[in-house]
């Protein structure tokens, strides 16, 4: 492991634990993520992956020890900075999370209008980002009336509409057949390669063996044995 | 702003269906609470023309000569809460009595001279509110000299006048109680709604958006709902009351008070009401929702 | 059916917010229903005091043997409408003249004899409706052999008569609207809650529960949030105003007409009402959402 | 192929399409599905998979064509016999579809209240069929406090709860890890083997590869070069 300089962290975790009642789902989590890695955390079904993600962007608050994002302590956010905080993320929810009152280019438009971006960009960013995960003239159905595919093909657009620093994606293709997997795993990675960090929690073995890259194996809350790859 | 309201018009144009039960459930709170001031304004008047009918009778000592009756009905007219007096004499009063006795003036007939003192007739103003006041006034003008004596009204009046003063009470807590109970069915109503899309919330928040940027449209919806509930309920009651009125008003009220719609101002101040409360929901639930 | 109590019971503790609300909103809807009905019922049988001043006296042709005049009063006690009747000799009607003469009694003091006619006095019965049954009446005795004269009121109660008629006319309109306007909020917000909940209906539907099964609990959930709603409604308000009219009662009402509450049955009907409006909110909600 | 006898069809599909306002999601489907097959439904994302499922337990209703469920004609199903016909059917929906207000028994226990059970074996069977896919002593919980894979494990139980003659699974182990997705695929083959039908919708290669079965490879609402593979 090479020395690293503090500013190079991005998200440090101190002993973290997360537990809910009568339920432990994250035990004594010490990690350090450096700018612009590509970490995937992997684990059975009920490891911890996704409260993992949570406790990154506040979804949850860790019950014990100390979490830094660019050296801001999670514990000493003030509600009211919360949301510029979760600014700096794109996140891919597991369950996609749309809105399903409000059609598709709502739905993404949200994330830039809350932003307080201008109509005009947000209707050409908006397009162009539909584009990029295949569901151009998808525009105005509503998501209930989308496959499960096309759904999370557009909770994938609205994560990455905003140039998000930080992208975290829990389960991205696990409605995706290969191709448009690979499309995706491919649209992360030039994301990447622009600068930002991502963070995948997959079971899909697939995209963990044609991604060269870190891997945070849990179970049953823990860590186990850390292998770093860098790419 | 502008952004704000078309966010908050595109959403209600989304959620239809419950936006329209809504403004179904506001516009029916209204009418009830504008049918009952409509009722209770109407029935006050009636209580405000009756009222009116309460006069004193001021029996004038003989033989006074006619300037100082006329100092003293100006005396008179210048006591609190006395409208207007008028002098009628004697012979006038023999005249009232006759008409008033029906088919016992015959006892009148064969009288000999007017044995009826002159008086003056004061009618009160209708601010009066209880039959203490009218005691008092009565006293009062007893005190005076050259007042022989004072009659008023039948007690029956007086007694019917504090039974008013007790409608009018309940009428007001009423109309206080059903207005409370209205804005809080209306405040519900859209805590109901709104719970229905407190998954829409959490997502909003989790996507970036500060509690200003996701209630700003609601409050704006909550207002327009509460706006077009208050003026279709008002709309409502002012056609049937229209509608009513035009059949019945020639043929009673026009004797003796005339019905009439809720002031401007009040009607007004409805729909405002039900604006605050279509706020004063989206405030209680979006307090209870955006909890972290 | 103990199955289908069962899961009603089991789904308002799962859905406590929703149906906490719901219920706030229907006790509101009941306690302004019942307030008005509350209201009118006391202010219609203060009406009805007034109305039994109504009184005909029927002037009796002069030296009418004795057992003729009863006679006469069998015949007039056996009219419609008649209540009572009372003979009243030409003596005690010049005493009754005398003391309602007040301050004018002095003109009867040296009378010579007495002219007055012996009389019979009237009642009506309070279900007497307006100022025209009331003339019919005096024609009709009017129309007896032996009656010289008859005599009725003053023109003025007959007029608040009307009036009264036009207040009760309106008071059970407002009644009905304010009826059905608390019977639609209770649906409508019902439907909203169920509406809320329309995936769990579509989910129950796709694993193969009839409609039947489905709808059950929920039906039992409308009558039970309808029944507790309608409950505490009345409850609260027989609690305020057991503390208002105990606190009032003494002081107006005891001379003409008593406060009174609901009647049992009422309350009660409000009640079934308000669980009518549970159900019937369920009906029209589950006949929506059901549609394929 | 071998010639059927009438009676053997479970499954029949003559001419079936299902389009959706300016969207067409399956056309001209011909398929014939005998009784206790174990067939796998493929193909990219907004194939028509679910649609496929979805005509299957009248979810939707064809746009044309007919289909036959054990010689019946869905098109002639009245409204009243339709949770006749869906208790045929155990269906594991791509997005789970569980109650979020009632906890795991209780939607478990739905569906075989729903078919007149009694109590004492609800609460035997629910227990059990929770033991097989892993979530023993999670009865009380909600579905929102769930992973992913524990929701859809959920899912997975109930739709086998009730012995269904025919299992219709949408993506079932999309939000599982491979040993979870083992027990799950083992779980059919278990159901399968006892007799019922089972129609799986998948994407998932590893699947695909290690269930020698029949393969329909849906392709923009068509059906690509059926191969038939019997186990
Ligand atoms: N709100 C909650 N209340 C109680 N338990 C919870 C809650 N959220 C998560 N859990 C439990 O914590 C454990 C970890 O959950 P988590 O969602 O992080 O798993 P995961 O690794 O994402 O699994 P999957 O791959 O199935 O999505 C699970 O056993 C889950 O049931
Ligand atoms: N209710 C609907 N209204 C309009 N279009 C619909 C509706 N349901 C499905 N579609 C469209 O039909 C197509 C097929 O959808 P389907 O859900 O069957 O795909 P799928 O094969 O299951 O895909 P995935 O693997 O992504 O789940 C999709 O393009 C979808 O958008
Ligand atoms: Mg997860
Ligand atoms: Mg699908």
């Amino acid at each position: 492991m090479i020395e690293k300089n503090n500013s190079d962290y991005l998200i440090r975790m101190f002993h973290v634990s997360k537990s809910f009642v009568a339920k432990s789902a994250l035990s004594d989590i010490s990690l350090d993520i450096v700018k612009n890695e590509f970490v995937i955390i992997t684990g059975p079904s009920g490891a911890g992956k996704t409260t993992f993600l949570k406790l990154l962007y506040l979804g949850e608050t860790a019950s014990q020890g100390q979490i830094l994002i660019d050296g801001k302590n999670l514990s000493r956010i003030t509600r009211k900075n919360i949301p510029f905080l979760r600014r700096t993320f794109g996140i891919i929810f597991q369950d996609y999370k749309l809105i399903h009152t409000k059609t598709v280019f709502e739905n993404i438009a949200l994330v830039l209008e809350a932003a307080g971006n201008k109509r005009s960009y947000v209707q050409k960013k908006v397009k162009s980002v539909l584009r990029i995960v295949g569901m151009e003239g998808r525009n105005n159905s509503y998501p209930p009336s989308l496959s499960g595919g096309e759904q999370q093909r557009v909770a994938i657009a609205r994560a990455v509409v905003g140039n998000p620093k930080i992208i975290l994606a829990d389960e991205p293709t696990g409605s995706l057949d290969p191709q448009s997997a690979e499309i995706i795993v491919n649209l992360l990675k030039k994301f990447h390669k622009r600068g930002a960090t991502v963070i995948i929690a997959t079971h899909d073995r697939e995209l963990i063996r044609t991604t060269k890259s870190r891997v945070i194996n849990l179970k049953e809350g823990y860590v186990q044995s850390p292998k770093v790859i860098t790419i | 702003m502008i952004f704000f309201i078309r966010r908050a018009l595109q959403d209600m144009n989304n959620n239809k269906f419950l936006h329209i039960v809504t403004i179904i459930i506001i516009t029916l709170s209204i009418l009830i609470v504008s049918a009952f001031s409509l009722f209770f304004i109407n029935a006050n008047d009636l209580m405000e023309s009756w009222k009116k009918g309460i006069r004193i009778m001021a029996y004038i000592q003989k033989n006074t000569p006619e300037v100082r009756i006329l100092d003293l009905k100006l005396k008179i007219a210048q006591t609190g809460n006395v409208k207007d007096v008028r002098f009628i004499s004697k012979e006038e009063a023999l005249e009232l009595l006759k008409n008033q006795m029906g088919q016992q003036r015959s006892l009148l007939n064969d009288l000999n001279g007017n044995p009826l003192p002159d008086a003056i007739e004061v009618k009160l103003k209708a601010s009066i509110e209880n039959w203490e006041e009218v005691e008092a006034i009565a006293a009062r003008i007893e005190s005076y000299p050259l007042v022989e004596d004072v009659e008023y009204g039948q007690k029956l009046i007086g007694r019917f006048t504090n039974i008013f003063q007790l409608f009018r009470f309940i009428g007001i807590a009423m109309g206080v109680v059903f207005f409370m109970a209205s804005v809080f069915i209306v405040a519900n109503t859209i805590r109901l709604l709104f719970y229905s899309r407190h998954d829409e919330f959490e997502i909003m928040r989790l996507v970036g958006a500060t509690d200003g940027f996701i209630k700003a449209p609601f409050y704006i919806e909550g207002i327009i709902q509460g706006a077009i509930g208050g003026i279709i309920g008002i709309t409502v009651l002012f056609i049937s009351f229209w509608i009513i009125s035009s059949n019945i008003d020639q043929g009673f009220s026009s004797y003796f008070f005339s019905i009439r719609f809720l002031p401007f101002k009040l009607s007004f101040g409805i729909i405002i009401c039900s604006m605050f409360a279509g706020w004063l929901g989206c405030f209680l639930s979006l307090k209870q929702f955006l909890k972290t």
